[in-house]
């Protein structure tokens, strides 16, 4: 084993930093528009020098780059550690495109592709509904054929609409044909939300969270789309769905995360002035021992990634294992911060600006914890996946119908 | 031998139910929790027509386990007010027989009493208290008149039904009830671990039934999600961590009304075993509602917030064990 | 609430302690044939002053008492202070007597209850089989009539039957009608174990443990029982062996076992000298919490069968509570025991004269506890029936078409 | 950068796995179990045949991650002979370059050496050792030749793959190997730590594989009860539990032959790490299995016991948390 990428990588490293230290950062007193263009520009240059958008052909404002993994790799860690500007994440880039490149008709790419990379399209999912849960396929928005023919009328109600607020378009699943089998009547279809029929809400989450970052609900009254706007056939959404492209998506950094979040819960033993007792320091290990298995496994998933070969059922667990930690650190941190868990941490589960943020901050952890069995596809979900996909075990019978 | 509840008991608490199912339903706690109050008249009034601030006078007839039963059902409708502190203020100054005190105006609910942990400086419903409770096993009961040397500050509260305020008391103030060394020092202390103890059963108890109730009504795949018995298992384990305990806190308070030897430790246990489980239970009950447990409208959260209050009040699960360690003399 | 058992119990208490002082304990030079039939004599004395065998017939041998609870309590403690002998236990008294009272004929009550109640006759259970597991109707021990219609002929096998080297006859179930429905095809018999058509095996556990005092497996071979033997209809088997009476089975004592057990956990925590350790005084006070609720619980238990009341779901959830419980005082004291862990208990698991035991003696409770989930039908089971009959929820899709 | 096993290292395994089930099925076990011996020849000329013996030897291009890819494997039959103490006596002989000892003979397995636990009686297949390695951090490592102020008592032991016998020995007895202070003294302890860990890892793997196989295979209520959601996920959380958790060893054992700086803390993390998911892993699979797995005859009870002398080996899960956590300086 080797955790060192290898000489060609520290090259192409030392390339990467030579490029960054010519391009970034922009001068001091750039401020507002000129900032904005000088970004822009940058992201440009190094889309040319094939750092960013490795996965678009160039003919859409991609770089058009072999996957590499550890490439991909070593420009994340430089463009991080310089601060500088990467690619415009979210659900344009990790969804849209992706299924587009698949199965979008070349007037589609041309016509969203360029402009998601550019960050002028923002993306919302349209897949959930109220009451569908982990039940994706129980798709009850309407789509129905113009007169002529010409467009899609929807009428419906989608859900957890991450990035909703800024959202300028959707991709959505739309019942078109009611009379068919639950799989056989989708149809996936994008939507400009910029218009009459189309209203959106943020939801108010249990940690008081709201407002502009939040997750959305949509709400369509007749709201319109072209059919030309529609990717793959009729009634064929659900499979149009299930595409997912996972171009360079290996990346070590998924760990750090969970890493930086342990170091903060051993912070704030000591801060509480705990860390010296027995009960806690053995708490602290036991979670530990999970932290670790997670964060090498993400090295094992990241070297097979970039050997091509297939890691086995460890990947379908990253997941659940995440969640699971999340959960155990969450009990402890609540047993940590004792009294300070009287009083709401200021801008709750917000991303603004925040005043000085003492123990109490864990709370948002604590309830967020809860939020990743929701999101991540609730945990029973990923129970279920682990046991049939990873381990073989015959379909649940009440699901089997399903899939 | 008897050791259930009795029809009258059993009559009380539907009683308290119903008050709180009329005067505080969810739309009334959704308002409250986005004002600025940390009282709520209306309610408590109810409430105290019921005569509940009376229960712990000697001569009710009644004793904490009646007690615990009232707060199990303000947990279970995370009803806001001191009612803990309201209680035990009244059963120490009538023991205390100390005159200074309008005990028929606590006991009536007109005067408001709110507990203070002797050394914490975190107090719920602290501004509407016309008294301050404050229970210290090392320095003995006081009780202190709202204004006398208390100086309140507000915060913004986890527990939307119970705000708490910061609040520091001058040494001496107020009127002292007990001594340290006063046997009803300890008793009160114990006593307000048995309450605690009661409004995290029936918060555990109210999450548990929410999420029964939503997994017999919410479909998915086809079928009502409780026929799936993955998360069948997973309610089957919420009702096995609350219903059996619900005796611990009926010995706990029976210990103390029989003064038996173990009604301190058992108090301990019950108050560290029942936070436990409250907090379990409400993070139980969010995953198996799914999204819709994680909106603020449905308001499983309200529960959520009220066990991570009873967790932290008056010390930590993990504070009670280590003294119910030593009490057991291991 | 009031756990005294009140003035009545105390003057019957009073009562019984006189009768005991009265007949017990025999002479201390009594040996053998003549100690036997002392213990045969006490408890029919015992039995005419309605002390034993309260649910049972006069004319079968019982006391024939009015259903008692409390009563029945004190009997059980003053019998247990004086070291008597009470009521024979076993499947015999647990399950054939209460059976043939309420479906047996009255030839057959006259036939097995007195000489059961005598302890002249031990009784195994014949309903798992290999592979039946929880699922115990799907029975395939075959039963057939002889040719002159007078006799089961059974072939097939049995498997853990406890008492099973020490039992003269076995209640079973057989499938009598291969085509009808699972359920409907099962026929109910007795029979006697000492013929050449039936062997028996002890089953070696995994502690180790064989030997007379374990469960065991029986083979049927052409073994024969008489049709006059058979409780209920022909293919009515599976609702006879539904049948459970209930007189005077609550009992406070069901509890005292598991506070001895925690006792003995504590004293190892203090043998071992771990007991100052806030980890392992932390982890033995959560254990205790579900120990009191556990016992506490059996008081209401107890409280509502003396006053005829219906304790509701709680009654369904002790024995997984009991299981859940002993798997963490199993792990707390694997962890205490650490290196006697090495050696095996003498006389792991058996029942007799046994060498002086270390703390290794409790890699029999280690082990003994997994033993509990399973013997007490598998946790899931119980799962089910506190989800599904406890809480109401739907029955599950796989098994609702079995019940 | 690779982080994952090579086609070389996954054959080792595959060659290993193959010869001990040739030589160790579980019908062999069984006989040995109930036996008297402490050591089986055949099974362990058979892997010493594979050069197992010789892969700590500096010049072998092997490390501990492949000794630890060969002790999983051994973890997985419950093999006998005590695999672990011969790689690392190999590994101390050879790095100390002490001559009196005849390091060839214990490559080829000839001599078989045992590791004895500094302060600790407790010693794997005594009886038919050779040789004694004591690895005492505070006292260094010795090598003690058998019968050279060796007193041997047989004991009844737990784990019938790697019978126990309290062990005496003779202060300053044999060869001393490394003094306390020399670095490999801690190396070859840290090293025995990750070397029991990937024999849990093993352990739990083979379990869990149990299991997951019954599942498919047993019926119930008309279905193979690995369809019932509920064993099902308890199925996932074994897979869970040890799957993961091999990168932690994998990365012990490569910090160790990387000679970084985190190594002897990422010992003490995985062994207490995976002797818990043993454990937890051993008693989930009896569970799942229900009464078959509660037999004696179907065997998995060797996997549970071996769980308990990882367990209990080398100093217990706690203890090496608690190293864990002042290693990192908390």
């Amino acid at each position: 084993m080797d955790l060192s990428y290898g000489e060609a990588a520290e090259t192409f490293r030392a390339e990467v930093r030579a490029f960054l230290t010519a391009h970034w950062p922009p001068a001091a007193d750039l401020r507002g528009a000129d900032l904005k263009a000088f970004i822009r520009a940058f992201r440009a240059t190094a889309t040319e020098a094939g750092y960013l958008y490795r996965a678009i052909p160039k003919a859409y404002g991609g770089s058009e780059q072999p996957v590499d993994v550890i490439k991909a790799q070593v420009i994340r860690e430089e463009f991080a550690r310089a601060r500088a500007p990467a690619e415009i994440g979210g659900n344009g880039m990790n969804m849209t495109v992706p299924t587009l490149l698949e199965k979008g008709t070349d007037e589609q790419k041309e016509l969203f592709i360029r402009k998601t990379v550019a960050g002028d399209y923002v993306w919302g999912q349209g897949y959930s509904e109220p009451g569908s849960g982990s039940d994706l396929a129980s798709v009850r928005t309407k789509g129905e054929l113009s007169a002529d023919g010409s467009k899609w009328i929807i009428n419906g109600q989608k859900i957890w609409t991450s990035q909703g607020m800024q959202s300028t378009h959707m991709f959505m699943l739309v019942r078109t044909e009611p009379d068919a089998p639950k799989h056989d009547g989708i149809t996936y279809l994008l939507i400009d939300l910029d218009q009459p029929g189309i209203t959106r809400r943020p939801i108010r989450q249990m940690t008081g969270e709201e407002g502009d970052h939040t997750f959305c609900e949509f709400f369509f009254d007749n709201a319109e789309t072209p059919v030309s706007w529609q990717i793959g056939e009729r009634g064929q959404g659900w499979y149009v769905s299930r595409t997912t492209l996972k171009h360079e998506r290996a990346s070590i950094g998924s760990a750090d995360g969970l890493g930086r979040q342990f170091a903060k819960l051993v912070e704030l033993a000591r801060d509480v002035g705990r860390i010296d007792e027995p009960v806690i320091r053995d708490k602290l290990a036991q979670i530990e021992g999970f932290v670790l298995s997670h964060r090498y496994t993400s090295f094992r998933l990241f070297s097979c990634a970039a050997a091509g070969e297939d890691p086995g059922p460890v990947a379908l667990m990253m997941k659940l294992l995440l969640t699971e930690i999340g959960h155990e650190m969450a009990l402890l941190a609540q047993d940590l911060i004792g009294e300070h868990g009287f009083v709401e941490p200021s801008g709750a589960g917000g991303r603004g600006n925040r005043g000085p943020r003492g123990p109490e901050k864990w709370l948002d952890q604590i309830m967020g914890s809860l939020g990743n069995s929701i999101a991540g596809g609730a945990s029973n979900i990923q129970r279920n996946i682990i046991g049939e996909r990873g381990l073989g075990l015959p379909r649940d019978l009440a699901m089997s119908g399903e899939r | 031998m008897h050791f259930h509840l009795t029809q009258e008991q059993a009559a009380i608490q539907d009683a308290v139910r119903g008050t709180l199912a009329d005067h505080w339903p969810l739309g009334r706690l959704h308002a409250f929790a986005d004002g600025d109050e940390d009282f709520d008249r209306t309610s408590w009034d109810a409430l105290m027509a019921l005569g509940l601030g009376g229960i712990l006078l000697p001569d009710s007839g009644m004793g904490l386990l009646d007690a615990a039963l009232a707060c199990e059902v303000a947990g279970e409708a995370a009803a806001a007010g001191p009612l803990i502190g309201q209680l035990l203020a009244v059963a120490a100054v009538a023991a205390s027989g100390n005159g200074d005190v309008p005990l028929d105006a606590l006991v009536s609910g007109e005067k408001v009493a709110t507990l203070v942990h002797g050394g914490s400086a975190y107090v719920p419903c602290a501004r509407a208290a016309d008294y301050f409770l404050v229970v210290d096993r090392a320095a003995g009961v006081r009780l202190i008149p709202a204004g006398e040397g208390v100086t309140i500050e507000p915060l913004k509260s986890t527990d939307r039904s119970r705000p708490v305020s910061k609040v520091a008391i001058a040494d001496g103030a107020g009127h002292a009830i007990f001594a340290a060394a006063d046997a009803m020092t300890a008793r009160i202390a114990d006593a307000a671990l048995v309450l605690v103890a009661a409004d995290a059963l029936g918060g555990a108890q109210k999450v548990t039934d929410m999420s029964v109730a939503y997994a017999k009504e919410r479909e998915q795949f086809g079928q009502p999600i409780g026929r799936f018995q993955a998360l069948k298992h997973q309610l089957a384990h919420m009702a096995l961590d609350a219903e059996p305990a619900r005796a611990l806190v009926w010995y706990a308070a029976y210990a103390s009304d029989a003064d038996l030897p173990d009604a301190p430790r058992s108090a301990a246990m019950a108050k560290a075993h029942l936070c436990d489980v409250f907090v379990r239970s409400a993070r139980a009950a969010v995953a198996a509602h799914g999204g819709i447990g994680y909106t603020w409208e449905y308001g499983l959260h309200y529960w959520f917030r009220r066990a991570a209050f009873d967790r932290a009040w008056l010390g930590s699960p993990s504070e009670h064990r280590a003294r119910a360690a030593d009490l057991a003399g291991w």
